[in-house]
């Protein structure tokens, strides 16, 4: 039995092997690096979340709690001197005011217990800005308490909350920036790839020039250009543009020396002999065996853009609250007070770290799996 | 080597020219110019009311009227000429005072950084790559990957935390306050460098993650190939047989990018300046923007993209001097 | 098998090649190609040998226009053989129409000036297949995307079933497995994949062919096996060849003429057997004797060429063969051999090829 | 208010007596039975005649060291040669101090947070006392009104030097009034602060130690300012006159040595653009230059004097011929050295105080630091103390000449400004923001603990937490909330706000949680953080929604002789907007935008206050109407007041009393006498 159905299963894999496009190949490929496998999980839940925020974050990120300021985070637990229940739990929380150093300490109070409770009823928001839900992944049990599980800030707001919306809006902006400079590399490193000869040698010098300039204190430049009176969505469009406005030399020179390589390769001048336009070389030859290079490299030019980001709004010159963002939380707990009094401020940093992380391992991985054919001979 | 050495020095100077017009336009980017700022500091105060009037008359004074081609040629034109770089507005004295001590400084952070990189990523990535798979392989492979993924500007705040509550570090400048001002002498220097580890050590993080990756990777490749494979076959000691061949080949692509190891130090200076209280040309740059002090900042950019553009060129001097190959590739 | 498909006249093809000094940039023409001339008559299998860096392959990419010749012309001699109109139906009938005069019309043709929307039309009458089956595959298209891709690309059919059919045809013809049509390139080994090329660069009908050494990087079988396809389907389809290859023997096999170049230069074109048995030039001679014979008997004494093939940029003057030809004498430097037809149908470069005689009686023993 | 009392000269020389007992070496702590004229300190006949006594000079065992690091000066004469005849007594606090040391002080830049050093060593004609009450004497020896206000004559110290050892003289007040900002050769505007109703005084020097004011219009209260102010009123004419042709037949060759261009461009090199003292010092514009000269700055009475200065920072010395001495007769200060470090990075700062490396530090000290630096007190041996701010009381005042019509209608409507008043939950800013440690309040144009005509319960009004009564209010106005929960304009938009501020303004959280309250209430609220300079621009150009700021400059000394703070549009640096309406009355009409009544009744009112000394009836009176205009139009929209901040100084650092107030407004130390700080070695 087994003796017959093995060689069967085995053919019957070879033969999806056979009729594997490039995708599933480099998805298999992909698969096998457990590290990139377990970072994309994790940046996946991380978007995911982001997308979600409204529901995710049990309040919304600049709700406050005046009751409790600067307060540690609060772990929901299952026992007490009371004894033990089956639901989560956690303590009523007073807060007082140290009458020397006039600092405010969160006391539980372990006679009180909140349940929490998943997929509670809490304040209502507008999930994707239009469908309204007063629905949140998890809350507490009672009206007036307040889950705080990464703490709060000074103005008693939820930490986990605002990281969740921070997420949001610092993944959108890595999202956007290296859009528009991928779609700025696609223009330039594509007419300088496809074009060659005099046209390459000007994109290439300018290329140069802008890859030499250091990239931050451009960037500085760029954003204290930014209007005062803008609103926050025009700023937040503005860095977008900014990071992706000089973001783009890398990609470029990445996509014109992958075009010029193609451009010579067999299969490309065997289509060219077969009559094909320069449309359809480009459309059907060219840019589908670029794309999984031009993905890693998009992968790959994530960090930078978040990294970016997070300094410039450290320094002030990205967003500004009430805007909310990786950057904005980290410039806010940028203190000696915070290190000291309240480091679970410091909480968005892990987030900015895991990200950055995540993005080079799977950068990785997809560096490995891109040329899913390097193998096949 | 001579023609080779002056083909790239003429190419250095076109990507000068070429870096100090995408400056100035920079420069000119911002709503508004220092008028409006010299106006405030002037009459602060003073209990006189400023009219559009004055500021146009400060804009006529400082030169900011003309147009900005104009500028940019007068500019860039005293600058080659004179080694003027203009007019530093909110210190009321000339950009080369302004930045003059800080340049070195700068440099001296800049040099510090790249040391402590090539000491630690050189002989690591050549371990790592030796003990490949190894636990420490491993191990080195996490430190370097938090290097790249720690925004250094944490990595500088925590550490500017822990040096100065742990180890009583000095904080805040790159001198102590007796040394500050005392002329230049061997304590001096030796207080510099007392003074520079910190932010050093901030920097080199990030770059000596690149750098190990770097190393390791080639050292793999290099290891792999046959002529260190006969050679253990002959019986050539290990460690001589590293240094004879792969180690030296291995620091190649690690000179190749040293202007992109400066490009870097430079981008996270700022930051890093701004977070230790340092007072040198990153800093002074941030200031310089938030004031609309416009031709220091133009000045410290091209300076700091100067010094990349230049330290590009030695690594393509020195490259073709190690690899003579390169020469004709190029 | 006397009508002309091909007509190559005095046809160079130069590459600018740049030195930069340090304020100027020197510009020199290589001339990979330099003033060539022989025919390729209809159905006809010319063999093209030479070492690496003659410029074989750039003769066959000329003749094809992927590189624009610099001088000297490519006739096409069309004539409506297969004519397919009696076939084409509907909107593909109506889209040729325009062109039908073009394509199918009975006569020369110059290739080598044609502008090139024309010529992406033309492009359906000829095809190359590579020498590496590996990178002429994208590997990113199915076997059956493939092999539709000339009849797709220049735009000779629309219809899905009528291109189905077609590639099924001849995807049979080139003995591929029909359900391997729905695969990727890398499911495939070299051979088949080789298949998979010829498939596609006949799937247009074409007349003209070229196989730039479309089989050495396949094992000894396979080789075999393609070199059977091939002619199999030369009978076939009366397709005309352009067999470039530097393994003799190979082209002995397969080749109804073969050329013999040197440095951009043909030194000698003959019918097979002629210049296997007897060939007049001193470089065709040499390359001969390095075959080894079947004949266990027979002496294997190759004849050692010395020093290395001369660098176009600085060919020598005179013939070009002279620096390493062991017949050299002092006119050799001085006055360049002519491109003459010494016996009917043999051309030969050297100006002594009628003194030589080169006779291969041992090679009659391998026929 | 003290008014001063001129002292006979003849007295003092009728009370010199040969050989008496060694004078008591008085502290304010423990004074011996010793009651001076003004407070805490004595002239030196005064002194020597209660104590009956002969006071003996001594100096600074460094002072020759200190006075070699002054570039261009000579060598010292004996101490008692550099002090004045006369010089000023002074009671230190706790103990006699011993000399030496070196005060590190910290300051953001070069121009930027130093007013706190720059009070440490500051010095002028006359200051106010720690009780914040009482003006003394201090360069000047004695001062004299007379009957109407229009004449003031100073008597200077006989004897008394610059720091280069030339003598200090009623020329060198008369040159600085004449000769500098009235001369437009020098400077091309005259400053407004300077001129009365527009006029400028007459100063005349009478004799070597008499100068006298001469003033166009009655300014009863002008040495409530004069004793806090950061100008000082003297220049050296015997440095910067040498510059001039009117003074130096050879100015034009001596301009030419020392590079200077013109008469203008040599002051402004020393001397700057105007009394401000923190611009770059000569060592900092040019060091070459300075090197060429031979003198590093002008001349200066303070007690201490700049000897180097670059981007890191600046290094004083003390002052050889400063002019005061203890009641032992040391000669101040004692303190030999200070250095002021530019440290921009807040945490820097901190972690500096922390680790005990700053000696004094004020200035810019953030409430919410405090816990963190009280905790590590004993690790960095300093003290942090909290001290009662005047002026740092946080206000929202809409723009009632906003470019937008609809805009300017609803915030001209003081039920508007009521309603945004009411949906403050004060308490809650209090201690989100302030640690608990303010005083939930209204705000009006002056400080209720420094002028007799506010007092707390005045400010009362519209300041508890009522948002039912809020949104009554806006719903009375018409502004009706939309399906979204957003309140419509008249015209149908909805009313969005934008706060636009700068964090040395107010405090960021403030904003996010105003912008959370008012959001309640229905109005779509923008919050922006621009940089001062920004925010001073936008809201000079009239292009702020709300203005916001701490309601500094209004305290008592402030207000008596100046009351652009209530009045409109303030000033370039600390814009109150509504230029339109100030326009309009300067114009007579003709230009800008008529302002309601109660803004013209202001404006009269204010030019009559400034007529009356401050603490009369009338004055009072004027005070108190000008007060219930803007309370009355809630003109500002006040948050919490009495706000304390905290300061801090090394316990090395004696002689420090408890800060009375931590205020620009008193010009931050002056009052305390940092002369006779000293430094436990």
């Amino acid at each position: 039995m087994t003796d017959t159905a093995k060689p069967d299963r085995d053919e019957a894999q070879r033969l999806r092997y056979y009729s594997a496009s490039q995708w599933t190949l480099i998805w298999w490929r992909f698969r096998r690096h457990r590290a990139a496998m377990v970072a994309a999980t994790i940046l996946g839940i991380m978007a995911l979340m982001g997308v979600f925020a409204e529901v995710v974050a049990p309040y919304g990120p600049t709700s406050r709690n005046a009751s409790y300021l600067d307060g540690p985070p609060q772990l929901p637990m299952f026992c007490d001197r009371q004894g033990c229940s089956i639901r989560p739990f956690v303590h009523g929380i007073k807060t007082e005011r140290d009458p020397i150093t006039l600092r405010a300490i969160s006391v539980p109070d372990p006679e009180t217990r909140v349940y929490v409770s998943f997929l509670a009823r809490g304040e209502q928001v507008r999930l994707f800005g239009v469908i309204p839900t007063d629905i949140h992944l998890f809350g507490l049990d009672h009206d007036k308490a307040r889950l705080h599980l990464w703490g709060t800030d000074d103005l008693g707001r939820d930490v986990f909350s605002r990281t969740i919306y921070a997420t949001r809006t610092s993944l959108s902006i890595g999202v956007m920036g290296v859009l528009i400079s991928f779609v700025l590399a696609l223009i330039i490193g594509g007419t300088a790839g496809y074009a060659g000869g005099r046209v390459d040698g000007g994109i290439q010098r300018v290329t140069e020039v802008v890859r030499v300039v250091p990239i931050i204190p451009l960037y500085m430049g760029l954003a204290a250009a930014m209007p005062p009176e803008w609103s926050t969505t025009q700023v937040y469009f503005a860095m977008t543009l900014i990071l992706g406005l000089f973001g783009w030399p890398t990609l470029a020179r990445r996509i014109r020396s992958q075009l010029l390589s193609i451009r010579n390769e067999d299969y490309v001048v065997a289509a060219r002999l077969a009559g094909a336009r320069p449309s359809r070389i480009i459309g059907q030859h060219m840019l589908p065996s670029f794309t999984s290079f031009i993905i890693v490299d998009l992968v790959i030019s994530f960090p930078y853009m978040i990294l970016s980001e997070t300094a410039l709004s450290f320094v002030g010159l990205g967003l500004r609250p009430p805007s909310v963002s990786w950057g904005v939380m980290l410039q806010q707990a940028q203190s000696v007070r915070v290190i000291e009094q309240t480091p679970w401020l410091f909480i968005p940093a892990g987030f900015v770290v895991v990200a950055v992380l995540a993005f080079t391992v799977i950068g990785d991985g997809l560096r490995d799996a891109a040329d899913p054919y390097s193998e096949a001979r | 080597m001579l023609r080779f050495t002056a083909e790239r020095f003429v190419g250095m100077i076109v990507t000068m020219l070429l870096v100090s017009l995408m400056v100035f336009i920079i420069m000119e980017l911002p709503p508004g110019d220092y008028a409006d700022r010299y106006a405030f500091r002037k009459y602060s105060g003073t209990g006189v009311s400023v009219t559009e009037a004055d500021i146009q008359a400060i804009r006529v004074e400082l030169g900011l009227d003309k147009p900005m081609l104009l500028r940019y040629f007068d500019w860039i034109g005293n600058i080659v000429l004179h080694g003027d770089f203009g007019q530093a507005f909110a210190f009321e004295t000339s950009v080369t005072k302004v930045i003059g001590d800080k340049a070195l400084l700068t440099t001296a952070i800049l040099f510090g950084t790249l040391i402590i990189t090539y000491l630690v990523s050189i002989p690591i990535g050549i371990y790592a790559a030796v003990k490949r798979a190894s636990f420490a392989d491993y191990g080195l492979t996490t430190f370097s990957y938090l290097g790249l993924a720690l925004p250094n500007f944490l990595l500088a705040l925590i550490l500017l935390y822990f040096a100065n509550r742990w180890f009583n570090a000095d904080i805040g400048g790159l001198f102590s306050a007796e040394m500050k001002d005392a002329p230049w002498s061997l304590a001096k220097a030796g207080d510099l460098i007392a003074h520079l580890w910190l932010p050093a050590i901030v920097l080199a993080w990030s770059a000596v993650a690149y750098q190990l990756q770097t190393v390791r990777a080639t050292m793999s490749d290099e290891l792999n190939k046959l002529s260190v494979t006969a050679a253990r076959a002959r019986g050539v000691p290990e460690t001589k047989l590293l240094i004879k061949y792969p180690a030296r080949l291995a620091i190649n692509p690690v000179v190749s990018t040293i202007g992109f190891d400066v490009n870097r130090i430079f981008s996270e200076l700022p930051i890093v300046a701004v977070v230790l209280g340092l007072t040198e040309l990153g800093e002074l740059l941030l200031r310089a923007y938030l004031d609309l002090d416009m031709y220091v900042a133009g000045a410290i950019l091209l300076l700091l993209t100067f010094m990349i553009v230049f330290m590009n060129f030695i690594s393509d001097i020195l490259l073709a001097w190690l690899d003579p190959r390169i020469k004709l590739g190029g | 098998m006397t009508d002309t498909l091909i007509e190559v006249r005095n046809l160079s093809v130069r590459f600018p090649v740049t030195t930069r000094k340090l304020f100027r940039t020197e510009v020199r023409e290589l001339a990979a190609v330099d003033d060539v001339s022989f025919d390729i008559k209809r159905g006809e299998t010319v063999g093209l040998v030479g070492e690496s860096g003659s410029g074989k392959t750039t003769v066959g990419r000329a003749i094809l226009r992927a590189i624009d010749p610099s001088d000297g012309e490519v006739i096409f001699h069309t004539h409506t053989r297969d004519v397919d109109v009696a076939h084409a139906e509907g909107e593909d009938l109506r889209r040729f129409r325009t062109h039908m005069n073009m394509i199918f019309a009975e006569g020369p043709v110059q290739l080598s000036s044609m502008a090139q929307d024309r010529l992406r039309l033309f492009r359906s009458r000829m095809s190359l297949v590579f020498q590496d089956p590996y990178s002429s595959l994208n590997p990113r298209m199915t076997v059956r995307d493939i092999i539709a891709e000339p009849l797709v690309a220049s735009g000779m059919m629309k219809n899905r079933a009528e291109i189905d059919a077609r590639v099924r045809e001849i995807a049979a013809r080139c003995k591929l497995n029909l359900e391997h049509l729905r695969r990727f390139p890398h499911a495939f080994s070299g051979g088949q994949r080789q298949r998979i090329c010829i498939a596609r660069a006949l799937v247009s009908r074409p007349d003209f062919v070229v196989c730039d050494e479309s089989v050495s990087a396949l094992d000894v079988s396979i080789q075999a096996e393609i070199v059977n396809l091939l002619k199999d389907l030369q009978d076939e389809m009366g397709v005309a060849f352009l067999f470039i290859a530097h393994d003799l023997s190979v082209v002995a096999q397969m080749s109804h003429r073969v050329a013999v170049m040197y440095v951009g230069k043909f030194v000698e074109y003959a019918p097979t057997d002629r210049l296997f048995f007897t060939p007049r030039h001193p470089y065709t001679h040499a390359l001969l004797s390095a075959i080894p014979q079947a004949d266990p008997d027979a002496a294997f004494d190759p004849i050692k060429l010395e020093g290395e093939i001369p660098n176009p940029l600085d060919a020598p003057s005179g013939c070009r063969f002279r620096t390493r030809c062991p017949h050299a004498r002092p006119e050799c430097a001085a006055r360049e051999p002519d491109w003459r037809e010494i016996a009917p149908d043999h051309y030969v470069a050297c100006h002594f090829a009628e003194a030589f005689d080169f006779t291969r009686a041992q090679a009659k023993a391998a026929e | 208010m003290t008014k001063a009392l001129l002292l006979s000269g003849g007295a003092v020389l009728a009370l010199t007596l040969p050989a008496l007992a060694n004078c008591p070496a008085v502290t304010v702590a423990d004074l011996q039975g010793l009651s001076p004229d003004y407070p805490q300190q004595f002239e030196l006949a005064e002194f020597e005649a209660k104590a009956a006594c002969d006071l003996g000079f001594a100096e600074n065992p460094e002072i020759a060291a200190l006075n070699g690091e002054i570039l261009g000066n000579g060598a010292l004469p004996p101490v008692s040669e550099r002090l004045p005849q006369e010089p000023l007594v002074v009671a230190p606090y706790a103990a006699i101090g011993s000399y030496g040391g070196t005060l590190t002080g910290l300051s953001r830049g070069t121009e930027s947070g130093t007013s706190d050093l720059l009070s440490v060593r500051h010095v002028n004609l006359v200051r106010y006392s720690d009780d914040l009450q009482t003006i003394v004497p201090n360069v000047a020896r004695s001062w004299e009104w007379n009957d109407d206000f229009t004449k003031l004559t100073f008597t200077l110290r006989q004897g008394h030097k610059w720091s280069d050892g030339a003598p200090f003289t009623a020329e060198d007040v008369a040159f600085w009034y004449n000769d500098v900002l009235m001369n437009p050769a020098v400077i091309e505007k005259a400053p407004g602060r300077w001129l009365f109703d527009g006029q400028p005084a007459t100063v005349e020097a009478i004799d070597e130690t008499t100068v006298t004011f001469t003033l166009p219009v009655a300014q009863p209260n002008l040495l409530n300012r004069w004793a806090i102010d950061y100008g000082q009123t003297f220049l050296p004419k015997h440095f910067l006159g040498r510059y001039l042709d009117k003074y130096n037949a050879d100015a034009a060759a001596l301009r030419a040595a020392h590079g200077f261009a013109d008469e203008a461009e040599a002051v402004n090199f020393f001397y700057g653009n105007s009394d401000w003292k923190d611009v770059p010092s000569p060592l900092m514009k040019d060091a070459d230059k300075v090197a060429a000269i031979g003198t590093a700055v002008m001349p200066t009475l303070e007690s201490h004097i700049v000897v180097e200065e670059n981007t890191e920072g600046r290094h004083l010395v003390a002052n050889p011929y400063f002019h005061m001495v203890d009641t032992a007769g040391n000669q101040l200060p004692y303190i030999s050295e200070i250095n002021e470090e530019y440290v921009p990075e807040r945490e820097v700062v901190n972690l500096r105080i922390m680790n005990g490396e700053v000696t004094w530090k004020q200035q810019a000290m953030q409430l919410n630091d405090f816990p963190l630096l009280k905790e590590n007190e004993g690790k960095g041996d300093y003290t942090v103390a909290l001290a009662p701010t005047l002026g740092q009381s946080p206000y929202y005042s809409f723009n009632r000449t906003h470019k937008d019509p609809v805009l300017r209608e609803i915030f001209s409507d003081v039920r508007f400004s009521q309603a945004l008043s009411l949906g403050l939950d004060r308490n809650e800013i209090n201690e989100i923001v302030y640690l608990g440690q303010g005083k939930p309040m209204q705000t009006a144009a002056a400080e209720h603990v420094t002028v007799p005509f506010l007092s707390a319960e005045d400010l009362t009004d519209f300041t508890e937490y009522d948002p039912a009564r809020a949104n009554a209010l806006l719903d009375e106005m018409g502004l009706a909330r939309g399906s979204d929960g957003v309140r419509r304009r008249p015209d149908g938009k909805p009313l969005s706000i934008r706060i636009t501020f700068a964090s040395q303004g107010t405090a960021s959280q403030l904003h996010e949680l105003a912008a959370g309250y008012w959001s309640d209430l229905g109005i779509q609220v923008d919050v922006r953080e621009v940089t001062s300079d920004e925010y001073r621009a936008a809201a000079n150009a009239n292009e702020v929604d709300v203005l916001t700021w701490k309601n500094d400059g209004v305290s008592g000394p402030n207000i008596s002789q100046d009351v652009t703070d209530a009045l409109f549009p303030g000033d370039p640096f600390n814009p109150k907007g509504h230029a339109d309406w100030a326009t309009w009355i300067e114009t007579d009409g003709a230009e800008g935008m008529e302002p309601p009544a109660y803004i013209k009744r202001l404006f009269e009112v204010a030019g009559a206050f400034i007529k009356h000394p401050l603490g009369t009836d009338e004055s009072n009176a004027l005070g108190a109407e000008m007060m219930k205009i803007h309370l009355d139009n809630m003109i500002k929209i006040g948050v919490v007041s009495e706000i304390p901040e905290p300061y801090v100084y090394a316990n090395a650092l004696k002689n420090v009393p408890a800060l009375t107030a931590k205020a620009y407004d008193y010009y931050w130390t002056y009052p305390y006498r940092p002369q006779q700080w000293w430094l436990e070695q």
